[in-house]
């Protein structure tokens, strides 16, 4: 196993195991905005962290233009995703936000209909 | 078992699962969305089974645009299905489970999945892609063929390269070649003399083909082989957005001003998409010009682009997309697309070629008016399908406001 | 310039795609017809002088390789006998029905989008005239999507005059996405066992390679384009939709339909079994005639007795178009001479005599407002030349002596005693005419023998210009039921083609 | 051609998904589910035609760039053809998609429903008032129209319902 594969090897590990928590806070979590909130954080991450562990992992000599173009390439989808997933998470939050939709406390539980 | 099928597996089954429940939850938000999520599902499906191409036109159609044109349309309709007194529709059901019984009984005898003795890998195929093929590097354009490559040879199932027989009726060589061994698409020269099934009177497409200058094989035969099919799909979007504009369109009155509540309290929102409209524009043109190399094409990056319109329509307001885009331009371009498609094809018969001949654009070099032709049809294409599917969204949309 | 006639069959498709693009810029008025007349003329012309090139031809066949592909690898346009004859129907009665068109779609629909109106029109004469032309099997799914889609929206703007045109619309749109899926799952059957996408190839294929044509793949592939495009023709118990796209659809819409698409549908399914799979595996093999004829007979005699119960006279045309498709459909599943050139000789006299019908029943709406029974009362005096080629029509349904339903007819009974033990279908050809005669004699008797309703406006003849492709249309119905040698000629030797050549 | 399930199983996961639309069409009254399950239907279509392409360790048929002049060979290729066809057929379905949304917007206004049994009955009442037009005017014919004006005041009345006026859409 090379180094480069060895690295990707602990991005990809890094961000399946980030997904996943995220995946069971989006059980666990009682209601509408703590669910998107585990969700939308931990993906970013997982995201960023997949892209970037696949960067090793380019075929295509390092010292040639066509590797590093696809190496670009994944930076910037990394970099759409850092803006673009956040918004829409802000966008959905605030959209139940402006339509009612209460949050969970511990006294008032009746956040979501269940 | 390889890993295609494994992971295969899974996905269908997600898809499957997904599929259930867009038919059987109520809401028809969840369900839209859900159907979002299944084209997405698909998608991987598609890259899975290394269909690139359509893989990046469901994303973006399905997972996209038809998920937008549903939202919009479920705006001004009820939110939820009327509850059905039976849970399952017993004719239906039958129904359904005769037509799946025939089509699986169908399935018994073809060929297994991924067989490459299927006839469909060693039928007419291989000979399309390896009639023409070029020697092209892509940052330097033609190149000399190198040393010792014989280009009338094919290659064997274990590497060695043999001569293709001189007697055309001889076609033994087929069943030795990679291609029949082991249904492997691999480019390949054939001798202008030489044609093989090919009646007598046809002249080949030259030997320096488009083949080289675009690797893409979907694009070349999308916009080759079945150009002509591709000219009449551009024309079936062209048509629905006709239809639409026919169907929903209000006569516009004077001094009517257009209704639409621009977001005016969501900063965020606003900032975000000022920043990222060039970005999405500039990857939609990125997209079909990119079209030859790799996977993408007219259709996709036209959808893209169309995204970007949306998104600013959304966020800004129609008014303003009207002010940049005014309707009677989006109209017009939507026919444009079209007309530069079936002007190409109309151009290659003015140079004395027969209808979508792109060789005969260029009598010096034929590969590069076959360049030229594909490059021309997918802008075609692209200005159609962005074109209509922002008039699509516009008109939905301007049912909405009212 | 280029060499028309060389490039004949690729313009007759590619006219009408370009031309129907720019018929939107051509603005408000009568610019938008003007501009679709002279496209479809066009078009007419050229398909004549198609006609006039496969006939001059020493094969019989004219091929055209688009892109110089060869034929097996790109799309082939391939026109003999058949297509070229119902190419002419196609785009002769597409150009009668646009001439038709200018006073009713002025009547029916918003006059803003006229262009729109116009451009969708000459593109679904585009989409059904590239399915008649091309010999590449995928190529008719994807025209079949054009003429399909322009349809659905054709047929739903009919909704300024009835709201029953939308869901008619609707359900058309459905019941025919189904079907063209089925055709699409079909040729994606045949594809995946034989290899390759063009028909003639496909037939080579089917019947060279050993084992091929027995095996399961074949047989459903067959079954689920039997279904496919019985639903696109509108084949008995598939018939669901055709009603009422007939009824609410503007009136020249109506006329254009019941004359073209309809019939398209059926060449494909002429291609379909007799070009693809042969008429050995059709027939033979499989229990298509029975099925095919049970399903003609019945659709005969059940849509007769349900034409007579309407008392809309659109839906009752309707209802009789698809008992007159069982006809068609009787015909070819006879798969003997007399029955084939029965049944493409009735694609020729139906289109006539329907489209000149409905063209009838337009200028009745154009005057009245309204097409039921009650409205034609007395009309027989106030609009003589409307109902007397009303009439003319309805004998051709019939199929009395000296009309072309009588020449149609004939060959169908020949080709009922044709063939052992099918003679009791020749009675179900009678049967089917009786029941025209009821439900033709209707109009007759309220048209010509009942007083004009009291509150009905004085009404005056229909325009002359829809009067005359009216005439024309009916006059040609005659004219080939007083002079069937021609007609003969082509459909005896498009039948023998079918059933012999392939 | 000896088939094993194993072999050709994956063809029935596209059977299962095309039954699951079918049955949406058909058992589903409310139109935009009918939309939706129609555009199942189709990609479990394209799903057949997807797995016709694929061949064992083949890879995306995009040829591999060529390098210092020497092409390199590097297959096997999957088979472009199916994937060019069902580029077309997406295409075609987000386009009967779209003329079906519009369709439903427009039935949605006229009827005021978009479930299917609800507008087959309106459509029922339609044709019965149409109907009940055209008997009431005989009827009135028969006994003398004037004598009997509540009949041809009901009748005028069922055939208004019976037509929208032309023009009239909001």
């Amino acid at each position: 196993m090379a180094w480069n594969e060895i690295v990707c090897t602990i991005f990809l590990a890094l961000g399946c195991v980030v997904t996943l928590t995220g995946s069971v806070g989006l059980v666990r979590m009682p209601d509408f905005y703590a669910r998107l909130h585990t969700a939308g954080k931990t993906d970013s991450l997982a995201q960023l962290l997949i892209l970037f562990g696949l960067v090793f992992v380019t075929p295509g000599p390092v010292d040639e233009i066509g590797g590093w173009l696809i190496r670009v390439k994944l930076l910037m989808v990394g970099m759409i995703l850092i803006i673009a997933a956040p918004t829409a998470t802000h966008a959905i939050t605030k959209a139940a936000h402006l339509s009612g939709l209460k949050p969970w406390t511990k006294t008032d539980p009746g956040g979501e209909p269940k | 078992m390889t890993t295609i099928v494994i992971i295969d597996t899974l996905l269908l089954l997600l898809v499957t699962a997904t599929a259930i429940a867009i038919i059987e939850v109520r809401s028809l938000y969840a369900s839209a969305m859900l159907t979002s999520v299944y084209s997405l599902l698909m998608a991987l499906v598609w890259v899975n089974m290394h269909s690139m191409d359509v893989a990046f036109t469901e994303a973006a159609v399905g997972g996209g645009i038809s998920t937008i044109l549903l939202i919009g349309t479920l705006v001004h309709l009820p939110r939820e299905e009327k509850k059905l007194k039976k849970r399952l529709h017993a004719p239906a059901a039958i129904t359904c489970a005769l037509a799946g019984a025939a089509l699986i009984y169908g399935t018994l005898d073809m060929p297994n999945f991924g067989d490459p003795m299927a006839p469909i890998h060693h039928y007419r195929v291989p000979e399309m892609m390896s009639q023409t093929v070029g020697f092209i590097n892509q940052t330097k354009g033609k190149q000399p063929a190198p040393e010792g490559f014989d280009p009338y040879a094919y290659r064997t199932f274990n590497g060695a390269v043999q001569g293709i027989p001189k007697d055309p009726t001889d076609t033994a060589w087929r069943e030795t070649s990679i291609i029949a061994q082991r249904g492997i698409m691999v480019p390949q020269v054939l001798t202008p003399g030489h044609e093989p099934h090919h009646e007598a009177g046809h002249h080949l497409h030259p030997p320096d083909d488009f083949n080289g200058h675009i690797p893409n094989s979907v694009t070349s035969l999308l916009a080759g082989y079945r150009g002509y099919d591709t000219m009449f799909e551009t024309t079936v979007i062209f048509t629905a957005g006709v239809s639409l504009i026919m169907l929903l369109r209000r006569p516009r009155r004077e001094g009517e001003a257009q209704k639409s509540a621009p977001m005016t309290d969501q900063v965020i929102l606003r900032v975000v998409t000022k920043m990222s409209i060039p970005f999405i524009l500039l990857f939609g043109l990125y997209v079909i010009t990119h079209g030859e190399l790799g996977p993408g094409g007219g259709f996709q990056g036209g959808v893209v682009l169309a995204c970007g319109f949306i998104l600013f329509a959304l966020v800004f307001g129609r008014p303003a997309l009207y002010r940049v885009l005014p309707p009677r331009v989006t109209d017009v371009l939507t026919g444009v697309g079209v007309l530069i498609y079936s002007g190409t094809g109309a151009a290659c018969l003015f140079f004395g070629g027969k209808f979508l001949d792109y060789s005969a654009l260029n009598a010096a070099s034929p590969g590069e008016g076959e360049a030229l032709g594909m490059t021309l049809v997918e802008y075609g294409v692209g200005i159609t399908v962005s074109m209509v599917m922002l008039t699509i969204f516009n008109q939905l949309a301007e049912e909405q406001s009212k | 310039m280029f060499d028309v006639q060389a490039n004949l069959p690729v313009l007759i498709v590619t006219i009408p795609l370009i031309g129907g693009i720019l018929t939107i810029l051509t603005g408000r008025g009568w610019k938008p017809w003007a501009w679709a007349t002279l496209l479809t003329g066009t078009i007419f012309y050229l398909t004549l002088r198609l006609i006039v090139a496969v006939w001059a031809s020493k094969t019989g066949i004219v091929s055209y390789e688009l892109g110089n592909w060869p034929r097996q690898w790109g799309i082939e346009y391939r026109v003999d006998a058949l297509n070229s004859f119902i190419l002419c129907i196609v785009a002769g009665v597409g150009f009668l029905t646009t001439i038709y068109a200018k006073c009713s779609v002025e009547k029916e629909v918003p006059a803003d989008r006229h262009n729109f109106f116009y451009a969708v029109w000459v593109l679904a004469l585009c989409g059904l005239l590239g399915i008649t032309i091309t010999g590449d099997a995928f190529n008719v799914y994807v025209l079949l999507e054009i003429s399909s889609l322009t349809v659905y929206a054709l047929v739903a703007m009919g909704k300024d005059t009835h709201r029953g045109a939308l869901t008619a619309s609707l359900r058309y749109l459905i019941l025919g996405s189904v079907g063209a899926s089925f055709i699409l799952l079909g040729i994606g059957y045949l594809m995946m066992i034989t290899g390759t996408l063009n028909m003639q190839d496909m037939h080579d294929r089917l019947h060279s390679v050993p084992g091929i044509l027995q095996s399961k793949t074949v047989l459903v592939a067959f079954a689920f384009l039997v279904v496919g495009l019985g639903i696109k023709m509108a084949m008995f118990p598939l018939h669901m939709w055709l009603p009422r796209a007939y009824t609410y659809a503007p009136s020249a819409v109506s006329a254009l339909l019941s004359a073209t698409a309809t019939k398209v549908g059926v060449y494909m399914t002429f291609r379909f079994l007799f070009t693809i799979f042969g008429v050995g595996f059709s027939f033979m093999t499989m229990p298509t005639t029975w099925v095919l004829a049970l399903c003609a007979s019945a659709g005969i005699i059940v849509t007769g007795v349900t034409a007579l119960r309407q008392t809309n006279l659109k839906r009752m045309l309707a209802y009789s178009s698809v008992g007159q498709l069982g006809y068609i459909i009787l015909g070819f599943s006879l798969a003997n001479v007399n029955g084939v050139a029965g049944s493409v000789a009735h694609i020729l006299n139906h289109a006539l005599m329907k489209g000149g019908m409905f063209m009838a029943l337009g200028a009745v709406f154009y005057r009245m407002n309204r097409v039921d029974l009650r409205s034609v009362r007395g009309l027989g005096r106030r609009m003589p030349f409307t109902m007397a080629a009303f009439v003319l029509g309805g004998l051709g349904l019939v199929g009395f002596p000296l009309t072309a339903g009588f020449i149609s007819k004939w060959y169908l009974v020949q080709g009922c005693l044709d063939r052992p033990h099918m003679w009791p279908l020749a009675g179900v050809v009678l049967v089917g005419s009786l029941l025209a005669v009821v439900y033709t004699w209707r109009v007759v008797e309220a048209a010509y023998f009942q007083e004009p309703d009291p509150g009905a406006p004085p009404v005056t003849e229909a325009p002359t210009l829809m009067l005359v492709p009216m005439w024309i249309l009916i006059g040609a119905s005659v004219y080939f039921g007083i002079d069937a040698t021609g007609t003969s000629k082509i459909t005896v030797t498009a039948a023998k083609a079918l059933l012999g050549g392939s | 051609m000896t088939a094993s399930v194993l072999g050709i199983y994956n063809y029935w996961i596209y059977v299962l998904l095309m039954m699951i639309g079918l049955y949406g069409v058909i058992a589903k009254p409310n139109l935009i589910k009918q939309a939706i399950a129609l555009g199942l239907f189709q990609t479990g279509i394209f799903l057949y035609y997807i797995s016709m392409a694929v061949i064992d360790g083949g890879t995306a048929p995009v040829w591999t760039t060529i390098q210092d002049g020497a092409q390199k060979f590097e297959g096997p290729y999957d088979n472009p053809l199916p994937h060019v066809l069902i580029l077309t057929a997406i295409v075609v379905s987000v386009s009967v998609l779209a003329v079906a949304l519009a369709l439903i917007i427009n039935i949605k206004r006229r009827y005021g429903t978009i479930e299917a049994d609800e507008i087959d009955e309106i459509d029922q009442a339609d044709r019965l008032a149409e109907y009940a037009a055209g008997q009431a005017f005989d009827a009135a014919d028969e006994a003398e129209a004037e004598a009997q004006p509540a009949i041809r005041a009901a009748a005028a009345a069922a055939a208004h319902a019976g037509h929208a006026h032309p023009g009239s859409h909001v």
